[in-house]
């Protein structure tokens, strides 16, 4: 309860005493920053056991007459533990690659905040506390969208809050016609629409889905994600990559899981378009990125793709889906974020910022490069990579379901992956730049020790996905 | 004593500002006095007023009724303190109280001297006088004497900035919202031809019998009363004359008129609407549905017209405009969650609308600009002002936490429970809408370069008065229990069927 | 627990070589050599038929699971000796071509891989191995840098992960099919569903395929075993494709060796024939026409996984009478995997002494490498199937088991096994062709530099000396080693049917002179008509067709994209056209409310009144007039 | 139709009272002037008393003053009529207010002209 409560306010509490310290004290803040993301995180893994181990930790009140509950159960605690945990990673990154950046306070303020607005959508026990901080997170967020202040920023910022509030919307709609429905807003007690049938409830599925699916970013709602790459790194790496799309998935995991319910979604002639659409996305998503030069946007273009291999899980609507969503959301993020990790190293080491360029960093950067070229392994699905798992997962839930060309479709994704990122990998490794700089010195081990300490992590969970195992059994025992 | 005053109590919150304001001119030269004085004046009320809000909370039963010198209903003029009454009461006192503390802080810039100050607060005590009498009266043609005083101070509140654009958008306000009067009093005197009665109960009781013999003469009565308190109320296409009146005002001036004048108007119609015409008489002319429609073009319209404003000032009136339009919209959907959705986001907008214009006004006062784009980089040198006017907007564009949102939510809940899908669409793209004009001042505000310039907060007063609005606004959103409460009995009471 | 530690000497042998400074120590040799040790008394009981069975205690869904029978042994041994071998030809031959250390290391990052694949006891742990083998043997197909190189490792990394990824969806449906995931040597699977398991053998079947250079997914193999140092495609060619070829094996484990296939995997043995028949034909014919010897051996390698695939089609067509093609195809592997590597190994000796692999540019080399040229000499007697050398035994067995099927088999088979006799003869030409082009016939006026050739001529003499021993003794290898495997998978009598045959019966020995002689004719032929240089047109070629249709997708895909994107930009157009336009009127209602009712000129006030009582009017009229 | 004129006939003021708030209304509408416009909301406000005053109006009623020995019981209805002269007083300060304003524009314009005050838009300072 204590525990619960101070993993989701931390963030906040960081921000605001990060806001009031001045601009120029950068050690110091960042000091602060990492204290209040490790107590997060440490917190937030504190609830998490407890969930896993079947309490119930739960805060709940009433808020503007209407009832509010922060009541995680195994599958927030798993994303809460997500973003919690490659927070504190982001944090030390974001001390290097901020350096020497201007406006940092601002930066490091709202991004913790963000973390709270996450894990309160992560942790929020009903309809009316994910909706709350779902928006909040838009506006959290928001700052640090247009952080670079350049024209392309303010436009992506605006592109950004367009999308989300009209998102935001369509779920306010289909919140209310849920409560004036079944009457019911809290997750805990089994899905809420169950026990109703009727015409309207594909519309309503479809309003969520189109709510949630803003953020993450199904075509063709996804515009606003690659043009919010104008971001600073870390943010185009936690925010665009995990926390907030990942917030859009949840988002759609609890539409499927605890408002309708997999038997309902079942019964719904929706059914039948759901996966397809996911799986659209992710073809057209990586196609998409395979034409993009600059290599934010490419890695954005792949995360428009990656984040519906979670939504297709979803679909399948049967437990070795829902396996294979929880394990790629797992997965997923830790190599994402390095991903992007590595090409803001790139970016900010050597200046090149678009994939034609990079040949030759290979040799300049070489365990920056490595980091990337694992990383990509798993995008693609090999194996000694955690997202193999993820993958298998959701092919066997596809195959289970009947659906056997979903699983083809998720291969078809991992060449085009293959397609996508081996040459430019290649390149980097056997060209000759004509650029000089190194991999030394305190900002960049700054950046570099998050990057590989997250491919570790990634090589560990892959050689041994029993370690995560407990956490997405939780999560599948409880809605199956 | 104290029983006397309790008895008394609600004629004496309509009795007090009225009286106030006719001692003042006497004190003009007493600057600090007459400023105290009015204060008191609106402490006073607040309290009375949170005392009757009380009664009627806690005592269940029937409305207090007041007959004012002791002659009984159909020929004496009522009080009627029921959940309505008590609801807008607190209203005007929560928002009129820290409009007064802001006019205390700094008048000079925009009024004048000691004796335009003086005549300024005259004119607004007068107009929450007239005010709270709209939220008490049980009797139509005191709602007329009222609106007229209403809309009396409200032109001299425009007019009080000494400026020609001022005047001239004083006469076309007064022009608009005289014709306004006349046609509610047409209207009335319909109402009064065919019932003979002018004590809304009374009034109602004959309607509900002989309406169909006449039907066109009660239609008559609806079309003047719908046309005659939009005018005055802003409703779409009535709202002409409002951007150039409220940008114009003085700035506690425009944020009482935005945020509690037209309110005012709109208590009126719906008293007269629900309680003399009738849920029946609604239907039966399907007056409802022409809220519900001109509500939904309202919203709409208001909102991309203050998109295509770039002064603050004008932008926020015309987002009255579209607030307004919510509102209509709730009283059309014919039911408790939608009404009471209506009431509290009228409450609310009441609140929320006099931050936004305290706090332009103040951005104004200190920069000297009018327009949104000058604005860069004021976040950082006024931060109580910004993040006043921050929370108002994230309050008015319906995010939860604020005010704003609760009201949206019934609103919805009403939309759902009539039935169709498009009033939930547009309410919700109207929030949309208000992000795309509000967000754009914010992040002006506080993601632009601030120019080298010497732009500081507004002094203690106006600060407490922001602070104080934007505390409301949260309050209102994290705990509107009581107040939700009373919305709610408000609405129960007026969908009685008769 | 040994079958854990084989993979992991490797990769301490990588720790060793990291922190190595300077002083001369072959670690790989060590670590290959230690493995070989290790395979030998370890496995020991394996070859008493004795499965061992090793699992990996981890919490979780999947452990990973080790497993060895005298399959995997053989497997394990054979890379135990490869390896070994080539780690002493490699220092002396990679002085020239640079970056040692980082050869090695991959080497040896590779050899655990490949160890693990062979003693993997799942399909993950297989799977998993596999997938590390891609990657670290893809950095000797890149060593060179060069651009060829390059474009040989896209080739390489794209088919590979093509494979890994067929591999793991064949998983998941074999997860389906059954509902315990198979264990690697535990026999046939029994399927629930029989479909989805059809599937996983196909996929399955896709995924080895490509690894082993199966036609029509070998495109990748002539590119990245031609490119790579000469040590690294002897181990490619050697070895790398030969997992391929156990997971085949592995796959008819599943199916079921020695039993005749029911269901939906009935197709399986004719198929795998078929496809073998194949890859045999199209590898030698398109060996014929090349002219670097690099990639003329690469051919063959394609054309000699064609046998071995060929044998365990046969293997799984005959069920029960199957052994022949199950032992012949080990046996080959086996042997295959001695004599490719020598090739590459001679071939490389010539390259690094000439700078040149261009058959056409070389000649009268003897003289300059008397001992290279006679252990060429050998490999190239044993590739071609030379009575007395290791390549006749398995191919012998190899015909045995296809003339038995074709004895009262269907006509694919009779006509398969012609075709058997006629690769045997492309094989002999191509490599009389190439003997004769680089060690014999005009000296070439190419440059040849001195080097230290002793240990890279060690290596190729252990080849070849293995080879001679097999040769002359064809039986030891077939009765104490290919044989229990075969019983080990299932054929029961497979050492019975062993016994009854004769390797030097007088027929094969026969037939087999008599394909070298027409080989020799063959190529004489040839030289005189000039056919080894006419090349098949690029569009009939599979690389051809590929392109062409990897083209067409392409332009389908622009033309989409442009479509998408011109309806998009109307979209946008239309909108913001539409955006402006309202802007532009809500601008006008607001700022000049002006208009006009007759001749009567309305401004201001007067245009507000006006809509009031319009307004006005309307709701009156509206209920007076229209609605009663 | 004759009943419709009967109506109208027997209902004059009501009738009276409708023409006057059309000539208040077309006033408002067309004159530029201000001073015009005003006097226009004056005949509107006027119509309006003049149908209050002529609701209360009962045909052959006396004038409602009770003295106690006054035989008469029809009365006409007074109410109306005291109402109104809280509808003259608001009119009158409603104009008096109004004429102010003008007298302001005046000032600063120097026209009482509406349009012409329009066209100066809004450049004319304080």
């Amino acid at each position: 309860m204590l525990s619960l409560v101070i993993a989701l306010f931390s963030g906040a509490v960081g921000g605001l005493v990060v806001a009031m310290i001045p601009e120029t004290k950068n050690r110091l803040r960042n000091y602060i920053v990492l204290l209040f993301a490790a107590s997060s995180a440490f917190f937030t893994w504190h609830t998490a056991l407890k969930v896993f181990a079947g309490e119930r930790v739960r805060v709940a009140g009433e808020l503007g007459g209407l009832a509010f509950s922060i009541d995680p159960d195994p599958l927030g605690a798993v994303f809460g533990l997500i973003a919690s945990t490659l927070w504190l990673f982001t944090a030390v990154y974001s001390f290097g690659y901020m350096a020497g950046k201007h406006k940092q306070r601002t930066f490091f303020t709202f991004f913790l905040m963000s973390l709270t607005m996450t894990l309160g959508v992560a942790f929020s026990g009903n309809l009316v506390a994910l909706y709350l901080f779902y928006e909040l997170l838009t506006f959290a967020t928001y700052p640090l969208v247009i952080h670079e202040r350049s024209a392309e920023a303010m436009k992506a910022g605006t592109k950004y809050i367009l999308y989300s509030l009209s998102g935001a919307g369509a779920i306010l709609i289909a919140i209310i016609f849920t409560y004036a429905w079944s009457g019911k807003l809290d997750f805990s007690s089994g899905p809420m629409l169950a026990n109703s049938l009727g015409p309207g409830l594909n519309w309503l599925l479809m309003l969520f889905i189109g709510g949630f699916g803003v953020k993450a970013a199904i075509m063709p709602l996804h515009r606003w994600l690659p043009a919010a790459m104008a971001a600073p790194t870390p943010v185009s790496a936690l925010l665009h990559a995990v926390a907030v799309v990942y917030s859009g998935v949840y988002g759609i995991l609890r539409t499927v899981y605890s408002v309708f319910g997999h038997e309902l979604i079942g019964q719904l002639e929706i059914r039948y378009i759901l996966p397809w659409t996911a799986a659209i996305t992710i073809v057209a998503g990586i196609v998409i990125a395979a034409r993009q030069d600059v290599l934010k946007r490419r890695l954005a273009y792949q995360t428009v793709s990656h984040l519906s291999y979670i939504l297709l899980g979803a679909f399948t609507l049967n437990a070795w889906g829902l396996a294979g969503a929880i394990f790629h959301m797992i997965s997923y993020s830790t190599l994402k974020i390095t991903l992007f990790f590595c090409a803001g190293i790139i970016s900010e080491q050597t200046g090149v910022i678009k994939v034609s360029k990079i040949g030759g960093i290979g040799r300049l950067l070489p365990k920056t490069m490595a980091a990337f070229s694992i990383a990509t392994m798993g995008m693609i699905g090999m194996l000694p990579l955690n997202t193999f798992w993820g993958k298998y997962y959701l092919m066997k839930g596809s195959v289970e379901a009947g659906k056997w060309p979903l699983a083809v479709v998720l291969i078809i994704s991992g060449i085009l992956n293959a397609i996508c990122f081996v040459p430019a990998i290649v390149n980097a490794f056997n060209r000759v730049s004509t650029k000089t700089c190194e991999e030394k010195g305190s900002r960049v081990s700054l950046m570099l020790a998050p990057t590989l300490a997250l491919v570790m992590i990634a090589l560990f969970i892959g050689l041994m996905p029993g370690i995560i195992w407990p956490g997405v059994e939780a999560v599948v025992n409880w809605f199956y | 004593m104290i029983s006397a005053i309790s008895t008394n109590l609600p004629v004496f919150i309509i009795i007090a500002p009225l009286f106030v304001a006719f001692v003042l001119p006497t004190l003009a030269k007493r600057k600090r006095l007459v400023e105290n004085l009015v204060l008191s004046v609106e402490v006073l009320m607040l309290l009375g007023i949170c005392y009757l809000a009380s009664i009627v909370l806690f005592r269940k039963d029937i409305p207090i009724i007041y007959q004012m010198g002791g002659w009984p209903a159909p020929w004496g003029i009522e009080l009627k303190v029921g959940s309505l009454g008590t609801f807008f009461l607190l209203t005007i006192a929560i928002v009129s109280l820290p409009v007064a503390l802001f006019a205390r802080g700094n008048l000079t810039h925009e009024v004048g001297g000691k004796e335009r100050i003086a005549r300024f607060y005259v004119l607004y005590l007068l107009l929450v006088g007239a005010l709270a009498g709209m939220a008490l009266t049980n009797d139509l043609f005191n709602v007329y004497v009222l609106v007229e005083v209403a809309t009396l101070s409200c032109c001299g509140l425009v007019s009080a900035r000494n400026h020609p654009r001022a005047a001239k958008a004083t006469f076309t306000y007064l022009i608009l919202a005289t014709l306004g009067s006349c046609l509610v009093m047409g209207g009335i005197g319909f109402i009064y031809i065919i019932t003979g009665h002018l004590n809304m109960e009374f009034a109602s009781r004959e309607l509900s019998i002989i309406w169909q013999n006449n039907p066109r003469v009660v239609w008559m009565a609806f079309s003047f009363m719908l046309v005659g308190f939009g005018v005055k109320s802003a409703l779409f296409p009535l709202h002409v004359w409002l951007p150039d009146a409220h940008s114009v005002a003085p700035s506690p001036a425009s944020a009482i008129l935005s945020g509690l004048a037209v309110k005012g108007y709109i208590i009126c119609l719906l008293k007269v609407l629900y309680n003399v015409f009738g849920q029946t008489l609604m239907q039966a002319y399907s007056v409802h549905k022409i809220l519900v429609l001109v509500g939904m073009v309202a919203i709409i319209a208001g909102s991309i017209s203050a998109l295509t404003q770039k002064e603050l000032k004008r932008r926020l009136a015309f987002s009255t405009v579209a607030q307004v339009g919510y509102i209509f919209l709730g009283f059309g959907l014919l039911n408790t969650r939608g009404l009471a959705g209506a009431l509290f986001y009228l409450a609310s907008h009441a609140v929320i609308k006099s931050t936004l214009f305290l706090s332009a006004a103040a951005m104004q006062t200190a920069t000297g600009k009018k327009e949104i784009k000058d604005l860069s980089g004021i976040g950082r040198k006024m931060p109580i002002t910004a993040a006043a006017f921050t929370v108002s907007s994230l309050g008015l564009t319906g995010i939860p936490l604020f005010s704003g949102f609760v009201g949206k939510w019934n609103l919805l809940q009403g939309s759902m429970e009539s039935g169709s899908i498009l009033p939930i669409s547009v309410i919700i793209a109207g929030s949309v809408l208000c992000g795309a004009y509000l967000f754009p001042v914010i992040r002006i505000a506080y993601f632009e370069t601030a120019p080298e310039k010497d732009w500081k907060d507004p002094n203690l007063p106006q600060k407490l008065a922001l602070i104080l609005l934007s505390a409301v606004i949260v309050v209102l959103g994290v705990v509107p229990g009581p107040f939700l409460e009373l919305a709610n009995r408000a609405a129960a009471e007026l969908l009685v069927l008769r | 627990m040994i079958l854990a530690i084989l993979p992991v000497i490797p990769l301490i042998g990588v720790l060793f070589l990291l922190f190595k400074r300077g002083r001369f120590i072959n670690i790989p040799l060590i670590t290959s050599a230690v493995v070989l040790v290790f395979g030998v008394c370890g496995l020991q009981s394996v070859f008493e038929g004795i499965p061992l069975n090793y699992t990996v205690p981890l919490p979780g869904p999947v452990a990973p699971n080790f497993h060895a029978d005298s399959l995997s042994a053989i497997f394990v041994l054979a890379a135990g000796f490869i390896w070994s071998v080539v780690s002493i030809y490699v220092p002396e031959y990679m002085e020239q071509e640079g970056r040692t250390k980082v050869f090695e290391l991959c080497s040896l990052l590779t050899l655990s891989a490949v160890l693990g694949v062979f003693l993997a006891g799942d399909l993950f742990t297989l799977l998993l191995f596999f997938e590390l083998m891609t990657v670290s043997s893809f950095f000797w197909v890149i060593h060179r840098g060069n651009k060829e190189a390059i474009r040989a490792g896209y080739f390489y990394l794209f088919y590979s992960i093509v494979g890994g990824l067929f591999l793991a969806l064949g998983i998941v449906f074999m997860g389906t099919a059954t509902d315990i995931m198979p264990i690697i040597g535990s026999g046939p699977v029994n399927p629930l569903n029989s479909k989805a398991f059809t599937w996983s053998i196909v996929l399955l079947i896709i995924g080895f395929g490509i690894k082993a250079g199966m036609v029509p997914l070998h495109l990748w193999l002539p590119h990245a075993h031609s490119v790579a140092p000469a040590p690294g495609s002897a181990l490619l060619s050697g070895l790398l494709i030969k997992v391929g070829a156990y997971g085949l094996i592995r796959v008819g484990e599943f199916a079921g060796w020695g039993t005749y296939l029911q269901g939906g995997v009935s197709w399986l043995g004719s198929g795998l024939a078929v496809l073998g028949t194949c890859t045999m034909l199209v590898g030698v014919l398109a060996a014929l026409v090349q002219s670097d010897a690099k990639r003329l051996l690469a051919y063959h390698s394609i054309s000699q996984i064609g046998y071995i695939i060929l044998g365990l089609g046969i293997g799984l067509y005959l069920g029960p009478d199957g052994g022949l093609g199950l032992i012949g195809s080990i046996y080959h592997i086996v042997n295959h995997t001695l004599f490719k590597a020598a090739l590459f190994l001679g071939v490389g000796i010539i390259y690094i002494g000439t700078n040149e692999t261009n058959l056409y540019k070389l000649g009268g080399l003897w003289r300059r490498f008397p001992l290279t040229a006679l252990f060429m000499l050998i490999a190239v007697l044993g590739i071609t199937g030379a009575p007395g050398l290791n390549g006749y035994a398995s191919k012998t067995l190899l015909h045995h088991a296809v003339s038995h099927a074709a004895e009262n088999g269907p006509q694919w088979i009779i006509w398969s096994e012609r075709l058997f006799l006629l690769v045997g003869v492309g094989t002999a030409t191509s490599f009389i062709k190439l003997y004769y082009l680089i060690f014999l016939g005009k000296p070439a006026k190419v440059k040849v530099n001195e080097n230290k050739s002793f240990g890279m001529n060690l290596a190729m003499g252990l080849l070849a000396a293995v080879m001679i021993v097999i040769g002359f003794k064809p039986e030891i290898f077939a009765s104490i080693a290919a044989a229990p495997a075969a019983q080990v998978l299932g054929m029961k009598n497979a050492a019975a049917t062993l016994e009854s045959l004769s390797f030097w019966n007088p027929s094969d020995v026969l037939s087999m002179i008599i394909t070298l002689a027409i080989g020799g004719l063959t190529c004489w032929l040839g030289f005189r008509s000039g056919a080894f240089h006419w090349h098949i047109p690029a569009w009939l070629t599979l690389e051809g067709i590929g392109k062409l249709t990897g083209m067409s997708i392409l332009f389908i895909w622009r033309r989409g994209a442009e479509w998408y994107g011109s309806i998009v930009a109307t979209a946008g157009r239309a909108s913001g056209n539409l955006r402006a336009r309202l802007f532009k009127y809500f601008r006008r209602f607001d700022k000049s409310r002006s208009g006009n009712i007759g001749k009567i000129n309305l401004t201001g006030i007067s245009a507000d009144a006006a809509l009031l009582i319009t307004v006005l009017m309307f709701l009156i009229v509206w209920y007076a007039f229209i609605v009663k | 139709m004759s009943e419709v004129i009967k109506k109208l006939i027997i209902n004059y003021p009501y009738f009276a009272a409708f023409i006057l708030f059309a000539i208040g209304a077309l006033t408002v509408l067309t004159r530029s002037n201000l001073f015009k416009k005003l006097i226009g909301i004056n005949i509107m406000e006027s119509a309006v008393f003049l149908m209050f005053v002529a609701a209360g109006n009962i045909r052959g009623g006396y004038v409602p003053i009770l003295n106690g020995n006054n035989p008469q019981t029809l009365f006409i209805n007074p109410l109306p009529s005291a109402l109104m002269l809280t509808g003259i007083v608001v009119s009158v300060s409603v104009t008096a207010f109004a004429l102010a304003l003008i007298l302001r524009l005046y000032r600063s314009y120097g026209t009482t002209d509406l349009r012409r005050i329009y066209k100066m838009g809004n450049e004319v300072s304080e």
